[in-house]
């Protein structure tokens, strides 16, 4: 992490944060790693919990009111609703394991990693401008971004690929409440409500997929192509 | 135009219409002596065409109108085109209508006329004379162009009457040129009249024949300006000869008529000379099958070109 | 007040469809709505070239030469679309392929999707037009995936998934915006994310965050934009879907995306001072023309075809947009303008000719113009005013296009005019066999309505001969807005 | 000053009537009566009126305005000077004739209805009109594309042939590349200046290099209109598929467009032409002409055989060209006029008689339905009128004295003749070979056309069915006699149209280059001392020895005629299938001149029990050229379906690599 130097003389609120910040990116690592489908909602729903943690730290520390009413947002979309839905969502459609990844967990790591080193290069210059407490997680915030992308390129099950987008969803957030104290909070109700209805419509369109290819493998939807 | 000149263009004319199947006749008597032949009269053109015009024609069912103008057409086109050529004076008013240009196209209107009348009756050896008359026409054609375009870049114009002349008064000069041209000529001379090595003047073996095949269905007063036209043919293209590489001795410019006097002889002598010359090429060769005739024009062609080229080259 | 209407009315068109959409009216009703929402349109503009840009709701929308055009195009299409929708989906109806609650679902979303085509152009809040084209995705997969078959499926997950990925890159994008903006403008309240004030301080603005932004910003905008390669989702989902959707989406949805793309290159141009996002722009062009046109080459499904030339044609304009400068923006607005146009003009013939065949395959598709003149003429005019053939308005704007290339970018000129040629001989090979030769299929249960076709095609030729002065005129302001 | 602006927008008056006239067609668009009747000779009036216009603005002053159309930044000028009114003459008098006889050709059934075939056909006229006048590129660009649209929807009319929808779209394909070429060359003509208005290009300066791409596009985009080889392959496609008014009118007309465009752009618009230009122009031309000609010869079909021998005359007059810009090159204004005088002469005359040769061939069409000449013959009998005026177009274009086409050969041999001058010793070199290819060809056009009338109007039918061909009605015979009368006229009074052609050879080369006819009725353009040409003299001439011949052999003996069966060396049984065909009459050319073609020929061999011949005459081009570019297309496409294989994971991992590497690119 790239303020390992002063972690010392750091106020207590900051190291919290990066506590979370540092939960939030070992999540999303073992996220990437994760085959099981029902661990792989748990790992998202403790990403809920890191995101709550630290933005009602933020919130106290900076005194941003507006930013306890998001971190209640996430609080019950990220850690409660979404993670609800997606167990009943594999219930019901008795979901088990995602098999096999297309690449296999070790590269995956390893690729990931070269992912990391690239996002905090990325934030280095960022962070430099920062004026928030929260600036040096900014580089966290990336990294969480492309390792969820990353495990959205190596998923073969539809609903792993949604975790993997909503963990997308999750950095994204992070990045706003730590970059910048948070969006407007029309854009966060906006950000918010479209979360929810995408996932919704997720939710029917696992059910019509099932109807039409009798599983959720993504293999069976490769029929539109140039060859 | 002068007096003079209407004078000598009549005269011309005149002497080519009249001469034309004397010359012919001449030639075929050289060649019987020279194949120890006993020689026809030398009146004998005249005596067929006389006869010819006194049979009743006879004219196939599937004869078109336009069969029956083409032999005037031919005939007509023969005779305007001696009224350009320069056979015994240079000063000819109405040479100022065509230049040797046109007077190629004359010929090859000629040709155009003939083979339509050729395919017009619909007979198998019609369209098989047509055809290779053709054939022998756009290999001929074009080399014939060439050697007069060699002689009027030697002398700066087109028109026959003034290549005559000028060349005429120069002193005595050799070009190398006018010797290609000269080559060329002869050979489109042998093959547009269907002379031997190309066409046999006297053959009916119908598979080798060209200008007979084609003037099969013709008879009586047809043929027989068919085959007038056919000597004025020849006899123009032995007086273009005259004109472009032996021009002395025919009477120039404004002279007096006299000079015409002395130019007849001179041209009568000459044309004795070419028969007998034609003769003797028929003679010593034998006849090409028709597709080594392409090879012989195409042989032409070349000198012909060769001959432009080597004007430009040298300049002479 | 326009503004409201215009911005009210659709959504109220899609909730009162989520109640009526499978009455038997429900397609005029459909119509009449989208007819309100056209002269309420026409109503702004008409106020716009009155009394000029407007900005209202402390500053949450804003009206510009740029958006106002693009507001009067997209009312206007959607006008005709739903004319014509009216009758395709009876016909589709008819054929069994759609039942009553899929028709309900389909008028509400289309109400819906209009008006986040109409907020995304209007908000002055980039976060707003994100929240907007985020909402354009989802209410469109659910189009796309009207008829349920696994293609379809296929096809709204795909597009689905990409774009969503996408739009998330965006919205790291406007967050890195934000973030850049509010130490100029102060994270208080909004105004660190209105593009007005934005534009007004762009100078000011952090060059590193920004340029990073706009990568964000590109890519996520640009998916939906459908720029090679990150069009993939593009022709499945053009071809899947039923084809009222494929007109819109490539009629408006793609402008619209663009739009946003300009909006951030303008803030970041601006900022950076340097040409780096023009030639981004243009390489993401290129790239598309070229890919495009070579792939036209493989097509066997007809909307997938036309759906190609969309993203041909989008990268020629993005191209364009790089470029910069008077000309070249003027006619790539025009493009914008025609393409648009000419595009949901065939894709109405298009539908109709799958209808009368039975078939999007090509090569099943036979003798349009024996069985129906109309829709022949309507596909074959169409697809020689894409192909850029004068005098359609097509030909204007790449002429401009081009010669601008010329002057500014010499080398980039042979490759987009071997693009457009090899364009040429895939879409004319396709197509003339279709309108041509010995017909193949069957009459149709309700006569088509080609009033829209030949409507967008008319405009395109006036286009092509003549350009209103105002039209002119606000093509050129826009022009100097973009730089 | 005044009366020619009335001038001009009189003949812009007259390209959109004809727009109208088309208009007016889709009123009753099934009215065979209204649209043959009424619009095509009305059509024809207007052809009539802008020729006259044309012959009135030829030495006129130039005039211009501007329109209030276009782009914004770009109004429509339109311009009339003397280059653009002798093409809009060629046009007014050809399409005359050519509509008159529409007026009558087009019939119920046949493809697309009359009334939208009548907004095509005279769409396309206008536009070529506008073609000839516009003044600035856009102009000249939407004009010209709007006449190759017009008739491609023309040349399809009867588009359930998968042959016609192939010609189509060949066509098309080609003409639609021409346009970029054109479209950049323009781009390379404006100089810098970013005016694309003619008078900018006329203004700028350009570096001989950019002056060579530009005259190189230029050649390239026209020649692909013109039918330049390798550019001709769409030509003898389309022109068999077009109903043969339209043939006539795209072979007679369209193909000049082209030749104007390149004049245009490289006499106008381009200041001094180097003087390789001109060389390379005129071997392209003389290889065309020679190519042209020599396939018509092995032609069968006889649309096609007109449509090889249209390539055959674009090869001459771009030959011409080539002769006028070496001199131009080098200064030589009066010789440079005389080959340009030559150039415009043979696009005159080809409009003429190449239309009169087409529209014959659509009333043997109408009369027999037979396209193919093996099937034709003895035409003469059933359709004299169409067979004789089709006899003075086949002399005319066998290039004999005293019609027309004689007189632009001659003209341009002249111009040949007196190369020599030139002080550049390769292309001095290269006249008399020039000069013997373009005999050559003539020689060979005589061939072709003997083939071509005596096959067709001569000899024995070699059908029965022929005996019940019709012979042209009314307006067909009226449209013909106006074109046949054309290739008369043009043929006897020479100087009156080289004094015409004067006009534009002073306006393209200055006052120096102005052609001179010299004397009312002779022709000598030099001087009458190096040669001269009185067409009148001669025809008077001959025609007094011919009456004069026919007098006395009648005189001598009455002209009795006895009819009987054909000699023929007396072979008893003859059937019409004896005489030559096609193949046969060609077969001397394919031998000589082998090489030119790639033939796949079947020969019967002694053991066949039904001996069959067969050949086939391919062009070269296509396996040369056409073939392998669209192979590569296709390998490019494969190669980039590749990218594309449906797997979603694969998509997500290029945007991704995308993203990575832009951000790599700004940091």
């Amino acid at each position: 992490m790239p303020t390992d130097s002063g972690v010392v003389n750091l106020p207590l609120s900051a190291q919290l944060i990066h506590l979370a910040a540092a939960v939030l990116l070992l999540l999303s690592f073992a996220m990437l790693s994760q085959r099981r489908l029902l661990s792989l909602v748990n790992l998202f729903a403790g990403q809920g919990a890191a995101l709550v943690g630290s933005t009602v730290v933020v919130a106290y520390s900076t005194g941003q009111h507006h930013l306890y009413y998001s971190a209640a947002l996430t609080l019950v979309l990220k850690m409660l609703v979404l993670p609800y839905v997606l167990h009943r969502l594999i219930r019901r459609l008795n979901l088990q394991s995602d098999t096999e990844t297309l690449v296999n967990i070790p590269t995956t790591m390893l690729i990931g990693l070269v992912v990391v080193i690239f996002a905090f290069g990325l934030a280095q210059p960022l962070s430099e401008l920062s004026s928030t407490v929260t600036r040096s997680t900014l580089g966290i915030a990336i990294a969480v971004v492309m390792l969820s992308f990353l495990m959205m390129i190596t998923r073969h099950k539809a609903i792993s690929q949604v975790i993997g987008f909503l963990a997308m969803e999750n950095g994204l957030f992070f990045a706003a409440t730590s970059a910048t104290y948070g969006m407007p909070m029309v854009v966060e109700l906006g950000i918010a409500l479209d979360v929810l209805v995408g996932v919704f419509i997720f939710g029917i369109f696992f059910f019509h997929i099932r109807d039409q290819f009798e599983s959720l493998d993504l293999h069976l939807m490769e029929s539109l192509k140039e060859e | 135009m002068s007096l003079t000149g209407i004078l000598t263009q009549l005269l011309g004319v005149a002497v080519a219409v009249v001469l034309a199947p004397l010359f012919l006749g001449w030639v075929n008597q050289c060649r019987a002596w020279l194949s120890n032949r006993s020689a026809p009269p030398l009146t004998q053109p005249y005596r067929l065409i006389r006869k010819l015009l006194h049979k009743d024609a006879v004219i196939a069912d599937s004869a078109s109108p336009l069969f029956r103008v083409v032999p005037y057409i031919l005939f007509g086109a023969m005779v305007t085109a001696a009224a350009i050529i320069p056979s015994l004076g240079t000063n000819l008013p109405f040479a100022v209508a065509a230049d040797a240009i046109a007077l190629v196209g004359l010929f090859a209107t000629a040709r155009v006329f003939i083979s339509l009348a050729a395919m017009d009756i619909g007979t198998a050896f019609g369209s098989m004379g047509a055809r290779r008359e053709m054939m022998v026409g756009f290999l001929a054609e074009p080399a014939l162009l060439m050697v007069v375009f060699t002689a009027s870049l030697i002398c700066g114009s087109t028109a026959l009457p003034t290549i005559a002349d000028t060349l005429a008064g120069r002193s005595l000069a050799i070009y190398p040129s006018l010797a290609f041209a000269g080559v060329a000529f002869l050979m489109v001379l042998l093959a547009e009249n269907a002379r031997i090595p190309i066409d046999n003047p006297s053959t009916h073996l119908e598979l080798t024949m060209i200008h007979e095949a084609m003037v099969l269905e013709y008879s009586a007063r047809h043929l027989a300006l068919i085959e007038w036209t056919s000597a004025l043919k020849l006899f123009n293209y032995v007086c273009i000869g005259f004109a472009l590489f032996l021009p002395w001795g025919l009477a120039r410019g404004e002279e007096n008529p006299l000079a015409l006097l002395w130019a007849l002889p001179l041209l009568v002598l000459k044309l004795l000379l070419a028969g007998a010359g034609l003769a003797l090429i028929e003679t010593v060769s034998a006849k090409l099958r028709i597709f080594r005739a392409p090879e012989f024009l195409a042989m032409a062609f070349m000198l012909a070109v060769l001959g432009l080229l080597v004007r430009l080259l040298l300049g002479s | 007040m326009e503004l409201l209407i215009l911005l009210g009315l659709p959504l109220f068109g899609a909730a009162l469809m989520a109640l009526v959409g499978e009455r038997r009216w429900a397609p005029e009703v459909n119509v009449l709505v989208s007819l309100a929402t056209f002269v309420a349109g026409c109503a702004l503009t008409a106020r716009v070239i009155a009394d000029g840009p407007m900005l209202v709701w402390n500053e949450q929308f804003f009206v510009d030469p740029f958006n106002v055009f693009l507001v009067a195009l997209t009312a206007f299409i959607s006008l005709t679309t739903s004319l014509f929708s009216r009758t395709y989906m009876r016909i589709e109806e008819h054929h069994g392929k759609l039942s009553q609650r899929r028709l309900r679902l389909y008028h509400s979303m289309f109400q819906l999707f209009m008006f986040t085509m109409l907020l995304a152009l209007l908000t002055n809040n980039m976060g707003i037009l994100w929240v907007a084209m985020e909402a354009a995705t989802l209410s469109t997969v659910l189009l796309v995936s009207l008829y349920r078959t696994k293609a379809s499926l296929e096809a709204a997950w795909k597009y689905f998934i990409l774009c969503g990925v996408g739009i998330a890159q965006a919205l790291f994008g406007t967050i890195l915006l934000y973030f850049a903006a509010e130490k100029v403008l102060g994270g208080d309240g909004m105004s660190a994310l209105l593009w007005t004030h934005l534009n007004a301080v762009k100078g000011q603005l952090e060059v590193s965050v920004l340029s990073i932004s706009f990568v964000f910003l590109l890519v996520g905008y640009g998916t939906k934009v459908g720029l090679a390669p990150l069009h993939n989702w593009l022709p499945d989902a053009h071809a899947e879907g039923p084809t009222p959707v494929s007109a819109v989406l490539s009629g408006l949805l793609l402008n619209v995306a663009l739009y946003a793309v300009i909006r951030c290159k303008i803030l970041v141009e601006g900022s950076i001072r340097s040409k780096l996002p023009g030639h981004m722009l243009m390489a993401f062009g290129l790239t598309s023309v070229v890919v495009a046109a070579f792939l036209l080459w493989r097509q066997k499904d007809v909307k997938r075809l036309f759906a190609y030339s969309s993203i041909e044609h989008m990268g020629i304009i993005t191209f364009a947009f790089g470029m910069g400068g008077p000309v070249a923006n003027f006619a790539a607005l025009l493009h914008m303008t025609v393409h648009s146009l000419t595009k949901s003009a065939i894709f109405f013939a298009v539908g109709h000719a799958s209808q009368k065949t039975g078939t999007q395959l090509i090569e099943r598709i036979r003798g349009l113009l024996v069985l129906s003149p109309t829709v022949g003429w309507g596909l074959m005019l169409g697809a020689l005013a894409i192909l850029g053939m004068p005098p359609f308005g097509v030909f204007a704007s790449e002429f401009l296009i081009l010669t601008t290339a010329m002057r500014d970018h010499p080398w980039a000129t042979p490759v987009l005019l071997l693009a457009l040629g090899v364009a040429f001989g895939a879409i004319f090979s396709r197509v003339q066999p279709m309108v041509f030769g010995e017909p193949s299929g069957q009459p149709l249960p309700h006569s088509p309505s080609l009033v829209p076709v030949f409507a967008h095609l008319a405009l395109v030729l006036m286009l092509g001969l003549w350009i209103p002065p105002f039209l002119a005129q606000w093509y050129r302001l826009a022009a100097a807005l973009i730089g | 000053m005044f009366e020619s602006v009335n001038l001009l927008t009189g003949a812009l008056a007259v390209a959109h009537g004809w727009i109208a006239v088309g208009v007016f067609g889709l009123l009753r668009p099934n009215s065979v009566r209204f649209v043959g009747r009424f619009l095509f000779p009305l059509g024809a009036l207007g052809g009539i009126v802008l020729a006259v216009i044309a012959l009135l603005a030829i030495q006129g002053p130039i005039e211009s305005v501007v329109l209030p159309l276009g782009l914004p930044d770009l109004p429509l000028h339109a311009r009339l000077d003397p280059l653009s009114a002798f093409f809009l003459f060629l046009l007014g008098s050809a399409s005359a004739g050519i509509s008159i006889f529409g007026a009558g050709y087009f019939r119920e059934g046949e493809g697309t209805a009359p009334g939208l075939l009548c907004l095509q056909f005279h769409v396309f006229l206008g536009s070529m009109a506008l073609v000839l006048m516009a003044d600035d590129a856009y102009g000249f660009m939407v004009s010209w594309e709007t006449m190759a649209l017009s008739s491609y929807f023309l040349v399809t009319t009867q588009h359930r042939i998968p042959e016609i929808r192939r010609a189509g779209f060949l066509y098309l394909l080609l003409a639609h590349l021409g346009a970029i070429s054109i479209l950049l060359c323009f781009g390379v003509l404006q100089g810098g200046s970013w005016q694309f208005t003619f008078d900018a290009m006329r203004q700028a300066q350009l570096s001989p290099a950019w002056a060579s791409v530009a005259f190189g596009l230029a050649v390239v985009g026209f020649g692909a209109k013109a039918g330049l080889v390798p550019l001709h392959v769409w030509l003898p496609e389309a022109h068999p598929a077009a109903p043969s008014p339209v043939s006539a009118l795209m072979s007679g007309v369209m193909l000049k467009t082209a030749i104007y465009g390149v004049l245009r752009v490289s006499l106008d618009l381009l200041h001094q032409p180097l003087w390789w230009w001109g060389a390379a122009v005129l071997a392209l031309g003389l290889f065309t002409a020679l190519y042209g000609v020599v396939f018509a010869a092995v032609q069968t079909d006889m649309k096609r055989l007109l449509a090889y021998s249209s390539i055959e005359n674009i090869g001459i007059i771009f030959a011409g060209i080539g002769l006028t810009l070496l001199f131009h090159a080098f200064d030589m204004q009066a010789l440079a006029g005389l080959s340009l005088a030559a150039t415009l002469y043979h696009c005159l005359n080809h409009a003429f008689f190449k239309s009169l040769l087409f529209l014959a061939t659509g009333s043997v069409l109408h009369a027999t339905h037979e396209r193919s000449l093996g099937k034709l013959g003895g035409l003469m009998h059933r359709m004299p009128w169409v067979a004789w005026l089709a006899l003075i177009g086949t002399l005319a274009i066998a290039g004999l004295p005293p019609l027309n086409g004689f007189v632009s050969e001659w003209l341009l041999l002249q111009s040949f003749l007196f190369t020599p001058e030139i002080p550049q010793p390769f292309a001095n070199m290269l006249v008399p070979l020039g000069a013997a290819a373009l005999a050559l060809t003539a020689a060979l056009a005589a061939y072709v056309m003997v083939k071509f009338y005596g096959v067709i109007f001569l000899g024995r039918m070699r059908e029965p069915q022929l005996a019940q061909a019709q012979d042209c009605g009314w307006l067909e015979r009226l449209g013909l006699l106006w074109l046949a009368a054309g290739c008369i006229v043009l043929g006897l009074v020479p100087s009156f149209v080289l004094r015409q052609l004067g006009h534009v050879d002073a306006f393209l080369l200055g006052a120096a280059g102005e052609a001179h006819a010299d004397g009312i009725w002779l022709l000598a353009p030099i001087s009458s001392h190096r040669a001269s040409y009185v067409p009148i003299v001669f025809l008077l001439g001959a025609s007094v020895v011919v009456t004069l011949s026919v007098w006395i052999t009648k005189g001598i003996y009455h002209g009795h005629i006895r009819r009987s069966a054909a000699w023929d060396c007396g072979y008893p049984l003859q059937t019409p299938r004896m005489q030559d065909t096609a193949e046969g009459f060609g077969y001397p050319v394919r031998h000589i001149f082998e090489p030119f073609f790639r033939m796949q020929r079947k020969l019967p061999s002694p053991f066949d029990t039904a001996p069959r011949y067969r050949v086939i005459v391919e062009d070269w081009t296509w396996f040369g050229l056409y073939l392998p570019v669209a192979r590569t297309v296709l390998k490019t496409a494969n190669l980039i379906g590749r990218l594309q294989q449906g797997r979603i994971s694969v998509y997500l991992l290029y945007s991704f690599l995308t993203l990575v590497t832009l951000l790599v690119i700004v940091l």
